[in-house]
C-alpha cells in the first residue's frame, strides 16, 4: 500500500503504522488517509491508540514500522530496527526496509502546518490566555533574539498581538484574555487551546478530545465552533472523539480503532450499522 | 609496572568501596524519591564528627554503634523536616531544599567545630599498616571492600526477600499506585532514609580510618562522587552503585598514578557527563519510558 | 509587609554603623582562625594579643591612646578573606597585622590599599604580597629565601633527589616548592613534582611515588592539616627518608601527628623558644605564663604552651605596628602608611628594617626537627643563603 | 495599556532614585563605608542572579553551572587586563605568561561574557538534551571541569595556575570615587537587557517551555534551540557578572568558584522568587548586606558587662543564615516575589497570575 498513487487531495496518510513500547504494541499496521477540508474522526474505546496515533503523526513518537505522509510528503518513515527488529511484533514489517528513516521533531511538524491539542489539557500555567496564544505565534517570527531583544521588531510584535487578540476574540475569550489561563473554566480552557493552535497557522488541526468534559450544551456549540474555524481558516481536521452525538454530527467520515487495530472506515452513517463496530465498540461501552 | 600501580589499585578499591557504602544511601533515595539527596554528602561527613566527639569521653565498643544511631536520627530527621513537606511540591523546590539543608549541615558543622580539622580516632584493628606485595597499606583497605560487599549482599536480600523490600521497590516502580494499594509511603521513605544513613555511618567509619583529617566540607567530593557513581551503575540499582563506585573509586587513582592529579575530580564528572549521554540507565539500570 | 521591609532596607542601608570613642586607636587583627590554617592563625593571634596585653597603650602626639584590637576571621579563603578585610576597613582601623597565609594577604592586599590602611605581614612569605601591594608591609622572610634554605639543607642531608609536594591553588605552597625546585636544581639535585587538590585525604599514593620515583628527601610545604596526614601515611609506609617543609609546619599538629613514629620531620622557622637572646628568652618566658593563667588560649596554641615561630611574629608585628604610630605621630592610616618604611624595630624574632618594596631584611631560618619521642621541636641550626 | 505606561515611568524613576542614592551614599561614607562594599557586591550578585534565573526560573532549566561561566568570564576579564608591567610579577612562576597585551576595560568585559557564552554554547550541545537533575549534576560536573582545566599547570602561563591573578583594573579605577556608580551601569545595563528578552517572543517562548515542554514543542518551538539560547545567553550575563566579581574582589583565584558559590547564588534566585527579576535584585542585596554587615555580630563573641552572649561565636552567622534560608524553601516557596515584578505590584492580580495557582 505504501506507494500507492498520490491523491492529489490527501492532506494526512498514515501507511502501515506500527508503534510498540518494548513488547506492548500499541498501533497495528493502522492506514488511513484525511483529505483537504474534511473533518474526520478517530475514535475507539478506551487505549485502543487514538492518542498514540496522533503522537506518531505530531513527531512526539517514532512509529516503530510506517510512514506518514502530510500533503504527500513523507515526515515520518521508519521499519523494526536494532532490537526492535527481533522483538517485533506487528506486521508488514518488511514493507519498509528500503526507505530510509524518515524522523521529524514535533516543531518542525508544527512548522510544516499540523497543529494539535491535547487530551489532558495543556496550557501554558503562568501565563494568561492572551499570552497562551501570543505563544503560539512564536514559531513565524522574522526577528532574531537581538532584534527582539532591541526591540527592532516593533511592526512584528504588534502584528503578533493582533492576531492573537483576534483568535481570542474568534474563539469568544476575549473577555478573558488577561485572566490566568488555568483560571478559566475547563470549556474555555479547551477553546484556548484550539485558539493556541490556530496561531501556529496550520493547515490541518488535530483534536485530541475537544468535547472531553463538558456538558450537551457545551458539546453542541463546540461542534458547531469546529465546523466554523474549519471553513474560515480552510482547515482539515483530524479528531479523537468519545462524544459520539458529536462524532456523527460533524465528521464527513470515521476511522475506529480498537487493540491497536483499525477494525472499520466509513461515514456516520455506515458506521453506526457496521456489525464490527457494535460487538467490538459500541456494544462495549453500552454495558 | 605492577608494582608502581598495586599502591594505586589499592587506594582505589578502598575507597571505591567506600563511596560505594555513600552510594547507596543515594541510589535508594533517589529510586524512589527521584531526588539527588545533596545532603547525604555531609550526613557521612556529620558521622565523622560523631565519632570524634563519641570517642573522646566513650570506648569505641559503645561509640561505633552510637555513631550509626545517630547518623540514622540525622537522615531520618533531614527527610522529615525538609523533604516530607514537599512531597506534591515539584521536584525542582525537593532539590533546593535538599542543596539548602546541605548548606545548614555544612555551617552548622563549621559553626560546632570551631571550622578547624578534627582527628579521627584511631580505630585498632583497622588502622594497623600491613604489606601487600610492594605496597604498604592500612588493614581498613582490605577490610573495606569484603564488608562492602557483604553489606550490598545483606541489603540486596531485604530488598528482595522481606515485605519492607516489596515495598520499596513497588514504591519505586509507581509511587502513587503503589500509595494507592494501601503502602505508608512515609514509612517506606523513612526506612530508605534510615538504611542510607546506616550506611553512610559504616562507610565514614572506614573512609575516616584511612584519612583521618575531618573539617565540614570534607563529605562534600565524596558525597557527589557517589552519586556519580550510583548514576553510573544505574539509579536504583544497588549492586550498579556499587560497581560503579569501585570503577571510579579505582580509575580515579590510576589517574593520579598517571600524573593527572588536577584531572582526578574532574574525571569523575566527564565519566558522569558520558555516561548520561551515551547511556543514561546507566551500566544496570533499567529502561524507562516516558509517558506524554 | 513588603513595603516594611523594603522602608526598613532602605533605612538599614543609609544609616552609618560606626561610633568611635575618643582616644581609642584600632588595630584590625586580619587572621584565620577557621580553616586549613586555622590553627596557626589563631596561634598569631595569640602573640599579638599577648603583645597588646603588655602594651595596651600607645602615645601619640603626647595623648595617650588605648589600643583595640580588632579580630577578623579570613576563613583561610582568598574570597572570604575579600569580605574580612572590608569589614576591618569598615570598622576604621589604623592599620592592619596579619594574616598567616600569603594568598589571603594578597587577597586583603588590595581592600587595604583601597582604603588607604597600611598593613604589616606577620608571617605571609610570598613575595607577592608586597611586591604587587602597595600598602603591604612584611616583617619575615621570604620564600625565595626560605626555599633556596631549605634546598640547601636538603643538600646538607645527604639528597640528591628530591620529592615536592604542594596543594594546587595554595599561594604559599606552590610558590615555596618552586623556589626549592630551583634552589635544589641549581645545586645539582634531581626533583620530583606532584601537586594534590584542596581536600586530599589519601596521601599513601603520593608517597608511594616519592620512594618508587628512588626520591631521598620530600618537601611538602602546605597547611597543617595536609601536613598530619603526609606524616601519618609516610610513617605508616615505613619511609626511611626525611620530610622537610616550610615555616607552617612549626605547628603542635605536626608534633602530634610525628609523635612515636619513626619519621624525620624537619621544617625551617622564624624563631626558636630556646633562643638565648634576652628579648626572646623574656618573651619566652612571659608568653607561657600568660597561656598558662588561661586554659581557652591555651586551647588556641594547641593545646600546649610551646612557643609558635608565629607567635613571636605577631608580638613583633603589634610592636611594629605601635612604633609606626608613634614615629607618625598620628592615629591616621595614611601618616602610619607613611611612617612606617623608616621604622626599625630590634624584636624577638631578630632586627627588623624595611627595604624598598617593603620586606624585612631578614636573612636567618632557624631549622628544627619535630622530635617524635619528646613530642617537642628540636632546634637543629640557623641557616643563611650564603652557607 | 496606559496604567501600563505609568508604571513603567515610575520604576523608571525608582530606579534613577536608587542609582542617584547609591552614588550619593559613596560620596557621604567614603569607600570605606560597609554600604558601599554592599551596594557593590550586591549589584554584581544581583546580575549574576538574575542570569542564573533566566535559566532557572524563566526557562525551567535546573542548571548547576553558573559558577564555572562566571570563572571563565573572571579569568578571561582578568587575563586580558592585566598591566603589562606587571605581568611579569604576576605570571612569577611562568615567566610573565603567554598573553603580552593589554585590551580595556569594557572591550574586556564584552569578552569575558562572549568566552562564557562560548564554553556554554559547547557545553550545552550535548547537556542540554538532559532532562531535570540529570542536568542539574552534568552542569554541576562541567564547573567542577571547567576549574580543574584552569587549575592545570600546563596552561599556567595563561591562567597563572592555581595561583592569584591579581592587579587588573578594579572598580576603583574605572570610575574613581564613584565605584557603585560604575557597577550600577553595568548591571543595570545587563539587567535591562535581560528584561527586554524576557518580555520579547523569545521570553515568552522561554516561559512556555518552564510551563509545558511537550506544548511548547507542538506550538512549534524547538526546544533545543531556545534551551541552547537560554543557556548561552545567561552565560553571557554570568561572564559579566564573573568580571565584574572580580573588579570587585580585586584579586582572583579559581579556587573560590566551587559549587557552593553557584549554590548561594542558587539559594538568592529562590528567596527572591523563581522567575522574578527584580526579587532577585531585591534578595541579592538582602543576601549580601545580611551576610556582609548586618549579621556579622553574630560572628563576634561579645561580653555585655561581664555577661559572655551565648551562642555568639565564630560561625554562627552562616548558621543563622541558613536557617533562614531553609524557612524561606519550606514555607515561603515563593520567595519574596514569586513569579511577580516589584512595578507589577500595585497592578490587577490577574495581569501576571502567579497568586491564582490553586
Amino acid at each position: 500500500m505504501s506507494e500507492m498513487k498520490a491523491n492529489e487531495n490527501s492532506v494526512l496518510r498514515l501507511t502501515d503504522i506500527t508503534m510498540q513500547f518494548g513488547g506492548v504494541v500499541a498501533i497495528n499496521n493502522l492506514s488511513l488517509e484525511v483529505n483537504q477540508g474534511e473533518i474526520v474522526a478517530l475514535i475507539g474505546p478506551n487505549g485502543a491508540g487514538k492518542t498514540t496515533a496522533f503522537n506518531c503523526i505530531t513527531g512526539v513518537y517514532e512509529p516503530t514500522n510506517g510512514a506518514v505522509y502530510f500533503h504527500g510528503k513523507p515526515i515520518a518513515v521508519n521499519h523494526p530496527q536494532g532490537r526492535m527488529a527481533k522483538q517485533y511484533g506487528g506486521i508488514n514489517g518488511d514493507l519498509y526496509k528500503d526507505r530510509k528513516p524518515v524522523v521529524y521533531t514535533p516543531d518542525k511538524i508544527t512548522h510544516m502546518g499540523i497543529a494539535r491539542t491535547f487530551q489532558n489539557i495543556r496550557l501554558f500555567k503562568s501565563q494568561t490566555a492572551f499570552e497562551n496564544v501570543l505563544i503560539g505565534t512564536h514559531l513565524r517570527r522574522t526577528s532574531n533574539f537581538l532584534t527582539a531583544t532591541f526591540r527592532l521588531n516593533l511592526r512584528e510584535e504588534k502584528a503578533m498581538r493582533e492576531k492573537a487578540m483576534n483568535l481570542l476574540e474568534i474563539v469568544g475569550l476575549s473577555d478573558v484574555a488577561n485572566e490566568l489561563a488555568t483560571s478559566l473554566p475547563y470549556g474555555k480552557q479547551r477553546r484556548l487551546e484550539i485558539a493556541r493552535a490556530l496561531a501556529t497557522d496550520p493547515t490541518l488541526l488535530l483534536l485530541d478530545e475537544p468535547a472531553a468534559g463538558m456538558n450537551p450544551q457545551e458539546t453542541d456549540d463546540l461542534g458547531e465552533f469546529i465546523v466554523d474555524i474549519k471553513n474560515r481558516f480552510n482547515l482539515t481536521v483530524f479528531m479523537i472523539e468519545h462524544h459520539m452525538n458529536l462524532v456523527m454530527d460533524i465528521s464527513d467520515r470515521i476511522y475506529v480503532l480498537d487493540f491497536g487495530k483499525q477494525i472499520a472506515e466509513g461515514t456516520p452513517e455506515e458506521i453506526q450499522k457496521n456489525p464490527v463496530v457494535i460487538a467490538a465498540y459500541l456494544g462495549v461501552d453500552e454495558e | 609496572m605492577f608494582n608502581t600501580l598495586l599502591p594505586y589499585l589499592l587506594a582505589g578499591i578502598s575507597v571505591g568501596g567506600q563511596y560505594a557504602l555513600i552510594a547507596v544511601g543515594y541510589t535508594l533515595v533517589y529510586g524512589i524519591l527521584r531526588l539527588i539527596n545533596f545532603a547525604h554528602g555531609d550526613i557521612f561527613t556529620a558521622a565523622g564528627f560523631f565519632m570524634i566527639y563519641l570517642t573522646a569521653s566513650l570506648p569505641i565498643g559503645i561509640s561505633i554503634p552510637l555513631v550509626i544511631i545517630l547518623t540514622v536520627i540525622l537522615g531520618f530527621t533531614v527527610e522529615r523536616v525538609a523533604y516530607k513537606p514537599l512531597r506534591s511540591a515539584p521536584r525542582m523546590s525537593i532539590m533546593i531544599s535538599a542543596i539548602g539543608v546541605s548548606y545548614l549541615l555544612q555551617n552548622l558543622m563549621w559553626y560546632l567545630t570551631g571550622g578547624l580539622a578534627k582527628q579521627y580516632p584511631v580505630l585498632p584493628g583497622l588502622s594497623q599498616t600491613i604489606r601487600i606485595g610492594s605496597a604498604t597499606t592500612k588493614v581498613v583497605t582490605i577490610v573495606t571492600p569484603i564488608l562492602t560487599i557483604l553489606l550490598v549482599f545483606a541489603l540486596v536480600t531485604l530488598i528482595n526477600k522481606t515485605k519492607i523490600g516489596m515495598a520499596m521497590r513497588a514504591v519505586s516502580k509507581d509511587f502513587e499506585t503503589s500509595q494507592l494499594m494501601g503502602i505508608k509511603i512515609n514509612n517506606v521513605i523513612s526506612v530508605t532514609f534510615i538504611i542510607g544513613s546506616a550506611m553512610a555511618a559504616v562507610g565514614s567509619l572506614l573512609y575516616f580510618t584511612n584519612y583521618t583529617a575531618v573539617t565540614p566540607t570534607v563529605g562534600a567530593m565524596p558525597g557527589l562522587k557517589a552519586f556519580v557513581a550510583a548514576v553510573f551503575g544505574g539509579i536504583g540499582s544497588i549492586p550498579g552503585a556499587m560497581i560503579g563506585a569501585l570503577i571510579i573509586g579505582i580509575c580515579e587513582n590510576l589517574i593520579k598514578a598517571a600524573g593527572w592529579t588536577a584531572f582526578s575530580d574532574a574525571f569523575t564528572f566527564a565519566l558522569l557527563i558520558v555516561v548520561l549521554l551515551f547511556r543514561p540507565t546507566g551500566l544496570f539500570g533499567e529502561k524507562v519510558t516516558d509517558k506524554v | 509587609m513588603k513595603k516594611l521591609l523594603a522602608l526598613l532596607l532602605a533605612v538599614m542601608l543609609l544609616v552609618p554603623a560606626f561610633a568611635m570613642a575618643e582616644n581609642v586607636i584600632k588595630i584590625g587583627v586580619f587572621e584565620p582562625s577557621t580553616g586549613d590554617n586555622g590553627a596557626g592563625g589563631k596561634q598569631e593571634i595569640l602573640g599579638i594579643e599577648y603583645a597588646n596585653s603588655l602594651k595596651p597603650t600607645v602615645t601619640v602626639g603626647g595623648e595617650e591612646y588605648s589600643v583595640e584590637l580588632v579580630i577578623e576571621d579570613n576563613q583561610s579563603l582568598t574570597d572570604k578573606a575579600i569580605s574580612a578585610a572590608q569589614s576591618l576597613v569598615s570598622k576604621d582601623v589604623a592599620v592592619v597585622l596579619g594574616s598567616y597565609g600569603s594568598g589571603v594577604s594578597m587577597a586583603g592586599g588590595d581592600v587595604f590599599a583601597e582604603a588607604g590602611v597600611p598593613a604589616i605581614g606577620v608571617s605571609c612569605t610570598n613575595p607577592n604580597v608586597t611586591l604587587l601591594c602597595d600598602y603591604y608591609w612584611r616583617i619575615c622572610f621570604l620564600d625565595p629565601f626560605q626555599g633556596t634554605v631549605m634546598a640547601n639543607f636538603a643538600k646538607e642531608l645527604g639528597a640528591t633527589k628530591a620529592y615536592v609536594l604542594t596543594m594546587l591553588g595554595e599561594d604559599y605552597g606552590v610558590g615555596l616548592g618552586k623556589y626549592f625546585v630551583d634552589a635544589f636544581k641549581g645545586l645539582g639535585g634531581e626533583v620530583v613534582e606532584e601537586n594534590f587538590t584542596e581536600g586530599t585525604s589519601d596521601f599513601a599514593a603520593y608517597i608511594n611515588n616519592a620512594v618508587s620515583n628512588g626520591c631521598d628527601v620530600v618537601f611538602a610545604p602546605c597547611a597543617t592539616t595536609y601536613a598530619a596526614l603526609i606524616i601519618d601515611q609516610a610513617a605508616a609506609q615505613g619511609v626511611p627518608f626525611p620530610l622537610l617543609a616550610g615555616d607552617t609546619w612549626e605547628n603542635s599538629a605536626i608534633l602530634n601527628a610525628a609523635k612515636g613514629k619513626d619519621i624525620k620531620v624537619y621544617c625551617s622557622t622564624f624563631f626558636d623558644e630556646n633562643d638565648d637572646a634576652a628579648a626572646a628568652a623574656e618573651f619566652v618566658s612571659g608568653f607561657k605564663a600568660w597561656l598558662n593563667a588561661d586554659s581557652s588560649k591555651m586551647t588556641n596554641n594547641g593545646g600546649n604552651d610551646i612557643v609558635a615561630a608565629v607567635s613571636a611574629l605577631g608580638f613583633d608585628a603589634y610592636n611594629v605596628a605601635l612604633a609606626a604610630i608613634e614615629a607618625a605621630g598620628s592615629a591616621d592610616s595614611a601618616a602610619i602608611a607613611e611612617a612606617l618604611p623608616g621604622v626599625t624595630y630590634e624584636g624577638v624574632t631578630g632586627a627588623i628594617a624595611f627595604d624598598d618594596v617593603g620586606d624585612a631584611k631578614k636573612d636567618m631560618a632557624y631549622i628544627k626537627f619535630a622530635n617524635p619521642e619528646t613530642g617537642a621541636f628540636d632546634f637543629v641550626k640557623t641557616q643563611s643563603v650564603g652557607q | 495599556m496606559k496604567n501600563g505606561k505609568l508604571r513603567l515611568i515610575i520604576s523608571l524613576a525608582v530606579v534613577a532614585l536608587l542609582y542617584a542614592g547609591g552614588c550619593l551614599v559613596e560620596h557621604l561614607e567614603g569607600t570605606k563605608s560597609m554600604v558601599v562594599t554592599v551596594l557593590q557586591k550586591g549589584a554584581v550578585y544581583a546580575l549574576i542572579a538574575v542570569s542564573m534565573n533566566l535559566l532557572n526560573g524563566f526557562t525551567g532549566l535546573f542548571s548547576l553551572g553558573q559558577a564555572g561561566f562566571m570563572l571563565v568570564g573572571a579569568y578571561s576579564y582578568a587575563i586580558l587586563t592585566i598591566p603589562m608591567a606587571k605581568r611579569a610579577a604576576v605570571y612569577q612562576y611562568y615567566d610573565g605568561g603567554w598573553v603580552q597585551f593589554t585590551v580595556g576595560v569594557i572591550p574586556a568585559l564584552l569578552v569575558a561574557g562572549v568566552v562564557a557564552a562560548l564554553f556554554a554554547a559547547l557545553i550545552g550541545m550535548p547537556v542540554l538534551r538532559l532532562k531535570g537533575d540529570y542536568l542539574a549534576i552534568a552542569t554541576l560536573g562541567f564547573a567542577e571541569i571547567i576549574r580543574a582545566i584552569v587549575q592545570w599547570d600546563t596552561i599556567g602561563p595563561l591562567t597563572n595556575g592555581s595561583n592569584l591573578l591579581k592587579t587588573y583594573p578594579t572598580l576603583k579605577n574605572i570610575m574613581p570615587g564613584n565605584t557603585v556608580l560604575f557597577t550600577f551601569i553595568v548591571v543595570g545595563i545587563c539587567i535591562g537587557l535581560i528584561l527586554l528578552l524576557i518580555n520579547s517572543t523569545y521570553g515568552r517562548a522561554f516561559k512556555a517551555i518552564r510551563d509545558d515542554e511537550v506544548a511548547a514543542e507542538a506550538m512549534g518551538i524547538n526546544l533545543f534551540h531556545h534551551k541552547q539560547m537560554a543557556f548561552v545567553i545567561s552565560s553571557f550575563f554570568a561572564g559579566i557578572g564573573g568580571a565584574l566579581l572580580a573588579m570587585y574582589q580585586g584579586s582572583l583565584q579559581a579556587n573560590s568558584f566551587k559549587s557552593s558559590m553557584t549554590y548561594e547564588i542558587l539559594l538568592i534566585v529562590v528567596i527572591g522568587g523563581m522567575g522574578s527579576v527584580s526579587g532577585s535584585v531585591l534578595a541579592s542585596f538582602l543576601f549580601i548586606a545580611c551576610s556582609e554587615w548586618w549579621l556579622r555580630f553574630l560572628d563576634a563573641e561579645t561580653m555585655v558587662g561581664d555577661f559572655k552572649v551565648p551562642l555568639l561565636a565564630p560561625g554562627f552567622r552562616m548558621v543563622v543564615f541558613s536557617v533562614v534560608i531553609m524557612v524561606v524553601v519550606l514555607f515561603f516557596r515563593k520567595g519574596i516575589m514569586g513569579t511577580r515584578e516589584l512595578w507589577e505590584l500595585g497592578g490587577r492580580r490577574q495581569a501576571k497570575g502567579g497568586r491564582r495557582i490553586k
